[in-house]
Parts: C-alpha cells; structure tokens; sequence
C-alpha cells in the first residue's frame, strides 16, 4: 500500500519504527521532546515512547555528543540532534577524537552505535549558521560514516540503515527536502536497507554524467531534464554514502559517459567535491574526454538569505558547466 | 599604545584556608552567592520596595529608562507586525523582557561595550543603533547591518554563549591598553549551559576584567523549560564558582535593574573586577514568529505573568509619584509611534543586494580564487541581462 | 532490555524563592558548599583526627588500602626507571597522587565503572587492569591496550574533561536500564577550565544520575598553577552552580578519600545524585617525563609537600595501632616488588606490531577504500621483503 | 650575518621581532608564559616584554579562542597557541564562526588580525591527539588564511607576516621540523615576507612534479634526489601558503613537467590533497601524461608511534607513485 510521506515525515517515521523494533534506541538533544524538534522530525516520540526515550537536553551540543558516546559504551543505542549544522561545531572535539575513534583506539572493543542528526544545507532562507553544508569536515575524519539521503524513501531506509549500524554515523538531513513530498511503499521498505556504500543512478544517460548528493540531486535531475530538450542525454549518480564511497557505481558512469560534473553546495575548496574529482580522475583518466568540472558554492561564508540564490548550484550554472565539457560539436 | 603593567592574573585562589580563615571564606561565600530573593525596588503593583544595599535610582533616571521601556515594547510590536507582513523572516521578540533590554543599554556609558543576542534588538536600538542597520540581519539582506565600532555594540550573536568570550577579550584588551572600559555581555538561561559560557566567566574571573554578565532567564529555551537546563538554587549560584559575585534580580522591576546592573558596572569599572546578574523575567511570546509555544506550556501559565509586565508597573510608579502625567505620556507614545513609522518606512523601501558583496568582505583582499569565482558570477549575471 | 521509567531530570530548579524558602535555600547551600578545610582523618603525621561528618574506615580497609599504596608508588617508580631505560616512550606519573589513585578504584564495586585519564595509571591498575595491557598507551604500540569491558574501566582519556561526559552517558544509560551503577569520573584541576567539565556536571545534575567527579587538584596544569587557572574560594565550590553538593578532601589522606569518596558514592547510589570531589594534593614530579618543572616552580615548594607524604602517614599510623606489623610491611614490599618486575619483564620483552591494524577497527567492517589502502601496504610489504 | 636557528628558535625570534616591532601584538596560550611553550617557542617572551604580553590562559581552548576574537576587536593582534593540533578541535565552533566569519557579518568593519598557530602532523612518535594533520578542515573553511612552513627562513619570515597579516591566519608548524636547523640571513630576511598566495619552486626539474606543504617537503625533496639517482629528474613545490593557493607556480610546473603526486600526511579522503589534486586537472588537463596522483596518510585515524612509519607518505611510497606515471618507457 503506498502512501504520501514528506521527508520530514519519513525520518520521524523511520525514528518511531527503530524504536519500536529496538528498546535500546534513545533519541535526544535540543528541543526534540515536547516540541518534537524545530523541524518536527521527533514529533510524537516522547509522547509515544515516554520521556526516558526521546529527551530533551540542556543547551549544550558537547554534552550532547559526549553523553551519547557514553551512552553507546553502556548498551544504548542513542540518535542525537544537532539542531542546525553550525551549531554541531561545538561537540567538533568529541566527535573527532572520540566518536570518529573509540572504536579504534580500543581495538574494536568499545563499539559506538551511535546516529548524529544534522539538519544542513541551505536553500531556505536561513540566517547566518543555520545553512552552512558542513559534509566535508565530517567526510575528511577517518571512522565516520558520512551520508545523506535525496529522496523520500532513503530518508526512511537510510535512517533506519543508520541507527542499526555497528558504527558511528553522521546523517546529513537536507533542510531543503524537509518538506518535499513523495509516494512510497512502506512496507516495501522496511527491509530494503541496504544503501550505505552505494550510490544508485538517479537517471541514466549517456553524454555525461552528473555526480552529486543530498540537496543538490534534485538540482542535478532538473539540470539533466532541461538538458535533455537540449539533446544531451546526462546521467546523474546520486552519492548517498559519502564515506564509504561507492567507487563502482561512479567510474563505471563516468567510464560509460566519459565527462563527468561534481555538484554540490559546500565550498568547493578542499571538499567532498573535490575528492570526487580525484577520484574519478585518477580512475578514470584515459577513459575523460575533459576535465571533471565542480559546481559548487563559492569559498565564501554562506550568504544572508536575499543573496542565496547567487550562490547555491542552479540548474544554469550546471547547465554551464556540462556546455564547458569539451564537446566535438562545440 | 601602551600596555598597562601589572600581573594578568587576580591570583586570589590560593591554599586551603587554615582555620583562622573560616570566617572569611565563609564571608567571601556570602558576598559571592546571591539574594535569596530577585532584587525588587518596584513589585508589580507599581510600589517602592525598600532595599537596604539597592537605592531607588532617581526620578529623572526612571522617567528616562521609562521611555526607553515604551519605545522598545512598541519596536517589538511593530517588529512582528512586519514579520507577519513579510517585510522581515523572523523576528526574535523581546516582548516582556524589554525591562532587561533598556537597562542593559543604560547601565554603560558610551565608551563602554554591549554584546547583545539575536533576543536583544530593543537594547541594541538603546544604545542608538540605526534601527533599519540593525535589522539587516532580521531582514535577511546581510549578516549584520550596523558598525560595531559605531557605538560600541557587537554583532548580535546567534552560536550561543560565543560572544561572553569576545566580552572578555574587549574588556582585557581595554584593561591591557588602560582603558577604563566596561562590557555588558548578554545571554539568555539556556545559554549557561554551552562550555563557552563557563569559559568565559573563569576566563572574566581569572584575568579580572570588568565584564558584567547578565543573564536574562526568561524561563525557556525555545521549548526547552529551566528546570531542564539546571537544578540549581539558582543560575546566579553559578557566579561563586568562578569566584565572583552572583545577583538575582526581577526582570521585569527596571528600577531594579538599573540599580543592580549599576553596581556591578560601578564595581567593575572600579577594579573589583566582573560579576554575574541573573535577571527573572519571561519570554511573553513564541521563540520567534517560527515557533508555537503553546505546544510546550499553557496559557495558564503565561497569564500569571501577564500582572508582571514591566511597562505597567513602572507607568504606575511614575504616575503616582507625579513624574509621569498625561503630556509627558503622550509625548513618549509619539516619540514611540515615531520610531515604529521609521521601521515601517525603513523596511517596506526595497532593499538592494549586490551579488559582488559576496565576495568583498571575506579578506581584506580577494583571493585569486574568489577573483575568479567573482569574475565568473559577474559573467553569468551579465549573460543573464542579454 | 528495560527502560526504567520516571522522568529523566530532576527538575527541582523552580520559580525564585518565597521568603518561606529562605531558610530552604540557606539550607541548600551549606548542604552544598564544601567545608572550608579539606576533610583529613590522618594527618601528616599520622594521628587520627576526628570528624563528625566522616567516620574512620576501618583497619582492614586501611590496611588493603595502604597495599595498593604502597604498589602504586613502586609503580610510578618502576614506570619512571623504564622510560629512562627508553622502554616507554613517556610516563605521566602520579607520584605524591597514589592515594587519589587508590582511593578512585577501592571506593567503587566490580560492576561500577572508572574514567581514568592518562596520569591515572595507579588507579587503572588497581581496579585489576593487566599492567602491561594499561602500559600499550604509553609504550606506543596501541592507543589502548585494555578491554574497557573487563573492569568497567574507560580508556585513560587525553583530551581534557572530554571523558565526563562519557562518564555521565554510561550512568545515564545504567539509570534507564535499571541497572544500580556508580560512576567515578577523573579529572585535573587544570581540566575544571574546559567547556566540558561545565557541561558534565551540568547534565550529570539535571539528568540526576549516579556519577562522583573527582578532581586531583595537583595544584599545576603543566606549569600552570591553580592560581591562573581559577580564583574561585576553591574548585569545589563549583559544585552549588550545578545544584550538587561539593566536597574538599586531603588528597595525600587515604582514610579521608575513602571516606568522602565512599559517601558520595553510597549517596549516588541511593539515587541521591552526582557530587563533585576535590582532593588537595600534590604532582612531585615533572607532568611527564618530558617536562622540566624546575622551569616554573621552586625546590622549595617542592619541599614544603614531602612531609605530607601520602605512604609515609599510613605507614606510621597504621604500624603505631599495630594493625601494620614488620612482616606484614615485607609482605607488601614482596608484592609491590613482584608487581615492578613483572612490569619490567613485560616491558622488556619485545612487543610486535601488525601493520594490519591500522585498517581492522577504523570501522566494524572495512571500507572499500579501506581495503584498497591496505592491500597497497601488503603489496609494499611484500616488496620490502623481496 | 649568517646564523644558524633551529625552525623552533626561528618562530621563536620571529615572535620576538614583531612584539617589538609591534607594541599591540600578545601571546598567549597553555604554558606559553613561564615555560615558554612545551616546544619551547614562546620562550623568554614573557620575560623581556611582561606578562602582559605573553600570559598563561586557564586551559580551555574556546575560551582562548574567543577571547582572542574579543582582543582583535578592540585593537590588538593576538598570536594564539593551540598545544597540540587535536587540541584545538574544542576551539572550533569560534574559528568557524566567528574568527573566519566575523569580517565578512561586518562587511569588514570589524578585522581579526590574530594568528592562531598550531604544532601538526606527525613524525616525533607522539600518542594519540598529538599528530593530527588538521589543515583540511581550516583550509575548507571559507575566512580563514591557511599557512604551513616548511623550512628555517619561511618559519621567521612567515610568522611575521602572519602576525602582520590583516586577516586571521592558521599558522600550521609541522612539530617533526621544530629540531631542524639552517643558516639564515635574519637581516635580509627582515623586510621580505612575502609567502601569502605564493608557492615555490623547491627544487627544480622537469619529469613530473612533486606537490607539498609543511613536513612533506622535506620528504619530497628526498625523493626527488633519490630519482635524480635513477635518472628521473623530479621538481618539488612547497606550497607554503594552502589557502590562498597559488595556482598559477603549481600549474606552470605541471604544465611544463605533464605528470604530478600530491604529497600530504593527512588522510587523502577530501583533504587539501584532493584539491589540489582537483585543481590541477581541472587547469592542467591537456597537459597530463597520467593521472595526478595523490600519496597521503591513509583514511585513519593517527596511528600509534610504533606503526606512524606504516602511515606517513615515505620516499619509497612517493617514488612508486611516480613510477606509475604511466612512462613511456615503462
Ligand atoms: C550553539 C547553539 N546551539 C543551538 C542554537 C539554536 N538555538 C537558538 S536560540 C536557542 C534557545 C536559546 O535559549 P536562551 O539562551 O534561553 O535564550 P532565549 O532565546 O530564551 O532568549 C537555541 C537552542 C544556537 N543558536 N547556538
Ligand atoms: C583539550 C586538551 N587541551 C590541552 C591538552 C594538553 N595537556 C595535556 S595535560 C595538560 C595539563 C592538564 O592539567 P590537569 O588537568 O591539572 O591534570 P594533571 O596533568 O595535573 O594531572 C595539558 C594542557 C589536552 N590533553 N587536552
Ligand atoms: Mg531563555
Ligand atoms: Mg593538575
């Protein structure tokens, strides 16, 4: 039977059914209890699940992440909010030094279970720290799994693929998405986790290919529509798993296609985009007709919301770029 | 510029007391805790309360902070008026903690420092802001619309606790210049729970420098209720730990509040280095115009609070003393309606944003990276005009 | 598993105070405020000294106690000896702290758990660790050798006050499981500065849970002193800012530890809530091995702690009440010296490294990247033996 | 006159220099004062120029780093020290939202000239926290100057212009280098700071090249004799300053040569290795021979001091790189 789920809806679905299956899961942090978080994605929870399971927290995102990493020590299975992704700046050192490698540093005896919510992106008008795309910082430390989901039912599977993870993971949250809408088969769903390490082909095609995650899928799949009424058939490859990565599914595209986009919002210097073009260069050399160009935000501190639009990945601005791919025709 | 001389440090905190020293540990702890009781000099129904360490600022000063008091509840009436006409996306209201607002922007003198949050709009107005600069940042056209430097109010911070440090840096590099400079650092009673809020009182406290704390515990942390944030006797209770001292105070008593902000700035500016006010108030309103609040406390609740408001109170006091009558009354409703027009006026005009301003301001001096990620915008927008 | 039920904070932080409460809240506060001396049961030279508030342990805790002493001190000295001998590469030593040490791992049962940091050696070993497995961290073969699981004791953690806060999660998780655990959770003086130990407390208080904060205060941090790093009238008066009482103690007084540490343990454990101890005591050494102390601190001063001794005033009360005999003391000397040599054959013998490793436990299963960048070290390896 | 200073004493007179030079410019950190640093590099400063000049802090890293904010603001030039790189991860809400930040929310009304110096990488056999390569995260962070030194004059000549620097500056100090010693002209080196933006030519040839930064070059330029040996002649740039990136020294070399390896301790996975690794292809593309390859810490965490050889990029690991460069003669 399917249904009409935002994503907003399918996370806090996919919340209530892992705490339903699993009694160890704990959800907390800043105004995720009565509220049901500033977003709603908690909403319901304390109410179905009592307070002991979905709590609020004092205003303090270090103790926030410190305490989970105990509570993972001791059996539990904690989900926590960072209500906007500047402010998990605070808890940078517990998730480094200790979420990111306890495991590690134990030898795999202390296991950390744990799920790290961060709503981030832009695209909604947000104020100064409330839309910085904070991936790579996370990305770049070596024990995180990283992903983020573009669609309605990977918010619901991935979400739930996460909190059963033996390990840490940070679940990026496009805020944009939040109140996107899609028709699904929950039933279907709910054994179909399988998506950490694998990318999946968003829309095939065969000229080039788009490569990309979390909020910027949607842009990339409105750049390969209007492309194609151009003739140019791109395909886009939605990341999803940033850490691991899936190196299959994005260099046989880019083998197949032969040009290849990055795309996304953070800052392009020193990336998650930038190790994408890496990587595909370094794979795919001999098979790249061009370079493998980046749309990304501009290295600059995320604009005031009158300014956004110049500054996030547009349809034109791919457009542009795929136009820059070295084409025998051009 | 020179460097004053002089140890850094205060160094007070020394061996364990021998027992000839009980007495003044026990005297230190007394003069470092709180009142049991929030200072009040004006209840509710507009009476003077005596108290023996708080005298009643005078009647010029009252009448003063009172029009500041009735501009600011107007500034914040008018401020989600054109919230919810879609001149502004969010406003942050003060409404019923306007008390704290004023007398945060009066206790200090000009050279004197203010570091307000996003709550504390009607303070940074006070201070003689430019109302439309300081609602860039509300407005969304810009980060912060106003020059610091201009009257000495820093931006108005939204990673919470952060600028307590910056507070305490402005108040040592004033110290260390020889400056008589003195620092009014803002935060609400969610925000003494981030590590930075304690770093900062023991970096005021060890250093010595003539920073005021004042915390405005309105009681909630957008939904989040202080008996969540803290089990406490108090958040003031806080202050001795850092080995200074902590007051309570009636948010919604101005009298009060200049009396007690006051003395901790008179303290500070003194040498006696900073001090911790705790102020009881409430947040009337939502968090902000995102938020609904009745999704996490009652009407019930909120109305017992209403018999408390700060402006009433004082409009009472001053009336019955005969320094408030009914011209003077009217002539600070239009001064108020004044600066509402001006917000209306400043904010319906249509602001225009340059796309280059992206780039201008995150060096002196443009990378060679943003001068092509610059030349590159410039050549789409200029594609875009064709 | 079951999630016992009742709220998860204690909520006891209400409105301010009626004047009823007054004497309430004077009553809280002395209930929090620590003594004005250090409690001390043995004084320096090894004479009872009455206490209405802690009794004496009894003989035979003394007497196991003053064992694990007595080892601990051969193991800071014997750990000392090996890295002189280069067989570690750096050993913080907590010589002149062993009652501390001590007294962290006796006051707690086999089921409880202990947050050690990384001068806390003594204490990781007496709580059973395997000496060498507690030795990987300091030899360099792995960031840490013991399993956590095996005594409920956390890794010696490095980056300052960050392990409270785990501490206050494995009592959080304990408290919804039902389960009776206590949790002593170690820190430094120089660690009470961090947002973290703020944040520690503050949730360990509002959440109620069951965790004892016991801070070495060593007097430095590095080379800084308690003076630079707080003016507070001592480190336990931050106890009442969190709503939790705070105790100091003779940190070279192993009677007066159990007793205050017992207490608040037992009190922790009847659900009474987290405290906050500090014990008074003294770093003799350098931080580490790597460190010069003469660069920041007098011989003098240095001095002036020996007579304080923690061993030296057991010792002497405990042979003056005959409960320590000749033999006996040769017994533990036997023991302490069996300990060191087995520390010295462990050391001494090779230990080996995998190069594997690096890529086993960065995650539970590797990563395709994972396995590509080792399988180019094996390849390289291969080569190398070619 | 020519001296010979330790990189350490060098950063050392450096430091001194401009406290003289400059009356507003204090120190100050965790055992900076009295001890003079625990790598010695404030040594003697609180001495000749007063406590005031160069203090203890209580130990707390967002506090230094916030109050550091605070003293820029009104007038002086702060020079920080973080203990050790991973210490400096509590400090980083304030570098990211504020330090980096801060001039941009004002439209430069309010600079931040502080230099926030940091000991990184490895090398010395230190444990866990204390060898970190934490330059991708400042170097992605949009605000921030991002600068490492890689030899005894650049170490004097770059902290000076650090501290003289209008904007905030990571100044990153490779620990493994504090012991190495040269001789250098202080006098001539006095008036010719001019790194920021800019990267050398360390050594020259013209069969690929080799790019680094920091306690790479070093290892680099082994290699690049070491190849001399084989007949291979490899050219080295010292990148010096990673944010701003001198694009145009790195892409003449690659340009010329038609072969490059990045060379970075950190791990590789969007690190400023990835792009730069990016950057190149995407301006160099039509004169590469091969991939651009990347030799870098692997995706870890640091390693104990027993197995942190295992890790670092060596000079065999670099040389097999270049041999993969796909020769013709191979
Ligand atoms: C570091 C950080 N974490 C979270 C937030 C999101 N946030 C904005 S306001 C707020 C509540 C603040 O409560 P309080 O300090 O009591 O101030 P009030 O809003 O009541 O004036 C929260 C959680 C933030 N701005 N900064
Ligand atoms: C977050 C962090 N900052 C800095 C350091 C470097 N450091 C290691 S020990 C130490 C001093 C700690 O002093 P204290 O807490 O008193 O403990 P003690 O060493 O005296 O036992 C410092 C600054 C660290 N380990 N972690
Ligand atoms: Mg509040
Ligand atoms: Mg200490």
């Amino acid at each position: 039977m399917s249904t009409t789920l935002t994503f907003a809806k399918a996370l806090n679905t996919a919340l209530a059914d892992e705490m339903e299956a699993d009694p160890t899961v704990v959800v907390f942090g800043e105004d995720v209890g009565t509220l049901g978080g500033v977003f709603r994605i908690t909403d319901g929870l304390t109410k179905r699940f009592g307070e002991e399971r979905c709590f609020d927290t004092p205003l303090a995102e270090s103790g926030i992440m410190g305490m989970a990493v105990g509570m993972a020590m001791n059996g539990l299975r904690p989900v926590v909010e960072m209500q906007f992704d500047a402010f998990a700046y605070p808890a940078f050192e517990q998730v480094v030094s200790h979420v990111a490698k306890m495991p590690n540093r134990t030898r795999g005896k202390v296991k950390l279970p744990l799920v790290i919510r961060i709503p981030y992106a832009g695209g909604i008008g947000g104020v100064e720290h409330h839309c910085d795309s904070s991936e790579s910082y996370y990305a770049h430390t070596p024990g995180l799994t990283v992903v983020s989901p573009a669609t309605v039912p990977d918010a619901y599977t991935m979400l739930r693929e996460a909190i059963r993870h033996p390990d840490p993971v940070v679940f990026l949250e496009p805020k944009k998405l939040y109140w996107s809408k899609e028709d699904l088969e929950l039933e279907a769903l709910r054994s179909s986790a399988n998506s950490f390490g694998r990318a999946v082909v968003a829309r095939e095609g065969t000229d080039a290919t788009l490569i990309t995650y979390g909020p910027s899928v949607s842009t990339a799949l409105n750049a390969a529509a209007a492309a194609a009424e151009e003739g140019r058939s791109l395909e886009v490859i939605d990341v999803r798993s940033i850490v691991p990565f899936d190196d299959a599914t994005v260099m046989a595209s880019v083998r197949k296609t032969g040009r290849a986009v990055v795309i996304a919002e953070a800052p392009g210097f020193a990336s998650v985009a930038s190790e994408i073009v890496a990587r595909v260069q370094e794979r795919c050399f001999h098979s790249l007709a061009a370079p493998v160009l980046r749309v990304t935000g501009f290295d600059i501190p995320y604009p005031a919301p009158k300014l956004e639009h110049f500054h996030l990945p547009s349809v034109d601005r791919i457009l542009d770029a795929v136009d820059e791919l070295q084409w025998e025709d051009a | 510029m020179t460097i004053s001389t002089g140890s850094p440090w205060r160094g007070s905190m020394q061996e364990p007391a021998g027992r000839a020293d009980l007495d003044a540990q026990r005297a230190a702890e007394s003069y470092m805790l709180p009142s049991v009781e929030p200072v009040q000099l004006i209840d509710p129904d507009g009476r003077h309360v005596h108290n023996d360490k708080y005298p009643l600022p005078d009647g010029d000063s009252l009448l003063g902070a009172y029009r500041e008091l009735v501009v600011g509840r107007r500034v914040n009436d008018q401020a989600n008026a054109l919230v919810r006409q879609g001149r502004m996306a969010v406003y942050p209201s003060s409404h019923g903690q306007e008390a704290c607002q004023v007398a945060a922007a009066l206790c200090i003198e000009a050279a004197d420092w203010l570091f307000p949050t996003y709550r504390d709009t009607v303070a940074v107005l006070a201070r003689g802001v430019d109302p439309i600069q300081a609602l860039t940042l509300l407005r969304g056209d810009w980060h912060s619309g106003y020059d610091p430097y201009e009257h000495n109010v820093s931006i108005q911070a939204t990673p919470l606790a952060t600028q307590l440090l910056h507070a305490v840096g402005v108040a040592h590099a004033a110290k260390l210049k020889g400056e008589n400079t003195v620092v009014v650092a803002m935060c609400g009673d969610g925000a003494t729970s981030e590590g930075d809020f304690h770093e900062a009182l023991n970096f005021a406290a060890v250093f010595h420098v003539p920073v005021v704390f004042f915390v405005q515990n309105n009681q909630y942390a957008i939904s989040v209720p202080l008996s969540h944030q803290s089990v406490a006797p108090s958040l003031a209770h806080k202050a001795i730990g850092y080995g200074m001292p902590g007051e309570r105070v009636d948010g919604n008593d101005l009298a009060a509040l200049l009396a007690v902000l006051g003395k901790a700035v008179d303290r500070a500016r003194d040498g006696g280095g900073p001090a911790l006010v705790e102020a009881h108030t409430y947040r009337m309103q939502s968090h902000t115009n995102a938020d609904d609040a009745t999704r996490y406390r009652s009407d019930d609740e909120v109305a017992q609070w209403v018999p408390k408001d700060p402006v009433m109170r004082m409009r009472t006091y001053l009336t019955e003393l005969k320094l408030l009558d009914e011209s003077t009354e009217k002539d600070i409703a239009a001064e108020a309606e004044r600066v509402a027009a001006a917000l209306r006026e400043g904010l319906n005009a249509e602001s225009e944003v340059d796309p280059e301003d992206l780039f201008r301001h995150v060096y002196s001096e443009k990378t060679s990276q943003l001068r092509e990620q610059a030349a590159k915008l410039r050549e789409e927008l200029s594609r875009e005009q064709l």
